[in-house]
């Protein structure tokens, strides 16, 4: 019948108008700047440095091999090396980025600089209220501003910030325990240590690295599996 | 005659020359549809309401736009390189002018012995309606077949001749 | 002048106005346009007679100008549908190069 | 008491124009019509735009505009002080005296048509004899702003909206004028205020609306669709059709000119909503015998907001038509219904008072609905379209 469809089209309509008033269900919109819901813990938003302890300058992560800068596509990374060095989390000297800068106006939150770590040292955050009054200065991130604790890193993503521990607890002991067995045979020059620093801690590695060279399936994988993780915080809202 | 009547005449012999004068044919129908407006408040001023009101309906709402739209279908409104008047442009307005000259002699000369009639006569719409279904009920009905004729043949002298020869 | 003579006077020269667009133009449309505005011209006359003429009670003018009003109608929609019909043919609507008639 | 305050404002002007001279006395309460034909549905015209888009947001479960103002009632100030703040911008190409006239005539046309709406008992601008031609003149002088306004842009969205509003409006107008026509025929007149006091009459509580009689719901059908194409509206809304042509006619409008193209739109609305309200639905008579005691203003707005919450329920629910699908709807289908309509309306008139009458002309209507619903969907390039992308 002509315009039996055009009925019903009405009626559904007309249920909406009328349940959106009845029926909290069916509202779904949550008025944003007034109440929120938690991020989701899959939220990527722009990359952030992780640091340990509470001093971000002595426990930065970041040794300034600048992989991610070569590796980021959109090219928004810039590092400058340290001429000195400090000790990274297992106690070997290091470098450090004195200058770390990432613009997030040009960052197009592709995460491929978190891929290539070897450090665990950018994360991805879940930070998107970045508005600013100043195009070019207030979208220019330095290392101060990029600097976020473990801790931090555990709120936001806790599976992944856990697997992450978990795993440089393992290389930390993997690392003393060479240590261990090293020391009694022969104290090596520390200097050879950082120029080898690199490529040892790659192929030393190589089986854990590689599970955790893509943290997003990892993460997403690891979901399924709760092993090892009830100490984890439970995601929380927005601080 | 009052100012109101001059006024109007005015802006409807204006519109009338900008209709026939401008190069951009869209503004010459636009300026029609002026000139139309205009003949319908000279209608009105007649006390006509009924035609006044058809005139509005029937000439801007439909002539005007039917005149719009064949100009856009014929892309008539870029204006022609070789000048928008035709090549016997002076025939024609010597033809005009004679015209012109002939009906104002004929209007003035006449000076009809007509009444002044200052009340307006009495048209109703009702009055209007009942003369048509009585004493023009034929002029009607003939008008009706030529309407459905124009209507039919519009269609059909206008469709595509692919459509056609289907 | 008595009003009627002034609405005559007015018509006469909407449709001499209408008589040179008619005339002078090169655009099929604007000879349209002409054409209408004569037949204006010859409604405002036969409404101004109505008004001014004896035995405005039959509305014989009224009549004849609401019928004229549809004649026009008709002919408009006739007109340009030619018109069209015309410029599918030939690619223009200038009457002085529609000559094909001529011979 | 009810008949003091059913002609307030009657008396008011009245008592305002007691001030000034006698030969005055007319023309200021006439002023004072304009005054309030011009500030009240200005006012309704800002009411709605809110309500429309908080009763799209309901429909499609959300919650509509809520920040300005309390429950986001102060959003059309809101709207207004931007479009008034904006820059006008001009094409370069633009022609621009028509291209200023347009809104401008939209706007003042739209107006006009307000002067023949009866909206209360004795409160009309102007009685005038041919009421309903007058309303339909000034309908038909907003196609030439459409088109002014689309051509005078000089850009291909505009014309392309242009030429689809006019074609749009002059095939459903015809419809729109048959469907009147009907009602003519029964009353008799082209007067509005004839129209609605032939309506304002009750068989025991029951009112004598038009809608109630199978030729007028008929007619009512065809004028809701016709009025509802008339004023651009979804699911005709093929001349703005945001997501193709980027709105069509008034792509090129800004600030003030925009407001005053979507005024005149919205205006249109208000007059067709009043003149369907006026044709079919009584007008400003109560709908009940025991309803009469409420000014009859308060129920000519009533009606005309109802039937607004009606074009706001249409325009949430349906999709765009087609191009193709609204001339054929338009032609093939409004229009031979219009007309069996008239002939129906003759037949109800022929017949006289009786229970023949409603038979005979609900059969006919019926039938008619049936045969050509059945045929319409049969036919080709007419019924639902069967996509074949899936094979």
């Amino acid at each position: 019948m002509l315009g039996e469809g055009l009925l019903k089209g009405l009626a559904e309509t007309a249920r909406n108008f009328v349940g959106s008033y009845v029926s909290k269900e069916r509202l779904t919109t949550v008025e944003y700047p007034d109440e929120r819901i938690p991020t989701a813990e899959n939220a990527r938003v722009f990359p952030f440095l992780v640091y340990d302890g509470s001093d971000w300058q002595a426990g930065m992560r970041c040794v300034a091999c600048q992989i991610c800068e070569k590796e980021c596509p959109p090219k928004c990374i810039y590092i400058e090396k340290s001429k000195d060095k400090k000790p990274d989390y297992v106690g070997k000297q290091q470098f450090y980025p004195t200058r770390f800068d990432i613009d997030i106006s040009v960052c197009m939150s592709c995460q491929i600089c978190v891929e290539v770590c070897p450090f665990e040292a950018i994360k991805m955050d879940t930070q998107f209220e970045l508005a600013t009054y100043d195009r070019f200065g207030g979208l220019l991130m330095d290392r101060e501003q990029l600097s976020r604790s473990n801790e931090y890193y555990h709120n936001i993503h806790p599976t992944e910030a856990s697997e992450v521990d978990a795993h440089l607890a393992e290389e930390k002991v993997k690392v003393e325990a060479k240590a261990a067995a090293a020391a009694p045979a022969a104290a090596k020059p520390p200097a050879a240590a950082p120029a080898a620093k690199p490529e040892a801690a790659t192929s030393a590695a190589a089986a854990p690295k590689a599970a955790l060279a893509m943290p997003t399936p990892e993460a997403e994988a690891s979901a399924a599996k709760p092993a090892a993780l009830e100490e984890a915080p439970p995601a929380g809202g927005k601080d | 005659m009052s100012g109101v009547f001059y006024f109007i005449s005015a802006v409807t012999v204006a519109g009338a020359l900008a209709a026939v004068l401008l190069r951009n044919t869209i503004h010459c129908a636009l300026a029609l549809a002026v000139a139309f407006a205009g003949l319908a408040l000279l209608f009105l001023s007649l006390d006509a309401q009924f035609v006044g009101f058809v005139q509005i309906l029937v000439y801007i709402g439909a002539v005007v736009i039917l005149v719009v739209f064949a100009i856009l279908l014929t892309r008539d409104s870029e204006a022609p390189n070789q000048g928008v008047y035709s090549r016997t442009w002076l025939a024609g307005l010597v033809i005009t002018a004679a015209v012109f000259a002939f009906l104002a002699w004929a209007v003035l000369a006449s000076l009809p012995g007509l009444p002044r009639r200052a009340v307006a006569p009495a048209a109703s719409v009702q009055d209007i309606g009942n003369a048509l279904m009585t004493r023009y009920v034929l002029p009607l009905e003939i008008i009706a077949v030529l309407l459905t004729a124009a209507t039919i043949g519009a269609v059909i002298v206008a469709m595509h001749e692919k459509a056609r020869s289907k | 002048m008595t009003p009627l003579t002034a609405y005559l006077l007015v018509a006469a020269l909407l449709f001499a106005i209408g008589l040179a667009g008619a005339l002078t133009r090169r655009s099929a449309i604007l000879v349209l346009i002409g054409i209408e505005l004569m037949l204006n011209a010859a409604n405002l006359n036969l409404i101004a007679f109505w008004r001014y003429g004896p035995h405005p009670e039959f509305l014989t003018g009224m009549m004849f100008a609401i019928f004229s009003i549809a004649v026009a109608a008709a002919e408009a929609a006739v007109g340009l549908g030619l018109v069209i019909s015309i410029y599918r043919h030939t690619q223009t609507t200038d009457v002085d190069q529609i000559t094909r008639m001529k011979g | 008491m009810a008949a003091t305050i059913d002609q307030i404002f009657v008396i008011f002007a009245n008592w305002v124009g007691g001030f000034f001279p006698a030969a005055w006395h007319a023309a200021v309460v006439d002023v004072l019509g304009v005054i309030g034909i011009v500030s009240v549905f200005p006012a309704l015209f800002a009411l709605t735009t809110v309500l429309e888009r908080k009763g799209l947001g309901r429909m499609q479960n959300r919650l509509g505009p809520n920040r300005v103002g309390p429950a986001g009632f102060l959003q059309p100030v809101a709207d207004g002080i931007k479009s008034l703040t904006k820059e006008d911008v001009v094409p370069f190409t633009a022609n621009g005296i028509m291209h200023f006239l347009a809104p401008l005539v939209l706007v003042v046309t739209v107006f006009m048509g307000f002067a023949v709406l009866p909206v209360g008992r004795h409160m009309q601008l102007v009685d005038m004899d041919a009421g309903l031609l007058f309303f339909f003149a000034m309908g038909a002088a907003t196609e030439l702003s459409v088109f002014m306004a689309g051509w005078s842009s000089h850009n291909k969205y505009s014309i392309l909206g242009a030429m689809r509003a006019i074609a749009q409006m002059i095939s459903y107008e015809v419809p729109m004028l048959l469907s009147a026509v009907a009602v003519v025929m029964i009353v008799g007149s082209l007067s509005l205020p004839d129209i609605v006091s032939m309506q304002d009459q009750y068989s025991g509580v029951w009112p004598h609306w038009f809608i109630f009689t199978p030729w007028g719901f008929a007619a009512f059908l065809i004028f809701a669709i016709a009025a509802t194409s008339e004023s651009n509206r979804s699911p005709f809304d093929l001349p703005e059709g945001e997501s193709e042509i980027v709105a069509g006619y008034h792509t090129e409008y800004s600030g003030f000119k925009f407001a005053l193209f979507f005024l005149g739109e919205y205006l249109a609305m208000f007059a067709l909503s009043g003149l369907g309200v006026t044709l079919f639905l009584g007008g400003w008579a109560a709908p009940f015998s025991f309803l009469s005691f409420i000014p009859s203003w308060i129920w000519f707005f009533a009606k005309v907001m109802l039937s607004i919450a009606v074009f706001i329920w249409l325009r949430g629910t349906f999709p765009r038509l087609r191009q193709d699908q609204l001339m054929n709807f338009a032609w093939k289908f409004v229009l031979p219904m219009a007309l069996l309509d008239l002939v129906v309306t003759g037949i109800w008139r022929f017949l006289g008072p009786g229970w023949q009458q409603w038979v005979v002309c609900s059969l006919i209507l019926i039938a008619a609905y049936v045969v050509m619903g059945r045929t319409a969907f049969a036919v080709k390039h007419f019924g639902p379209r069967r996509y074949r992308y899936a094979e």
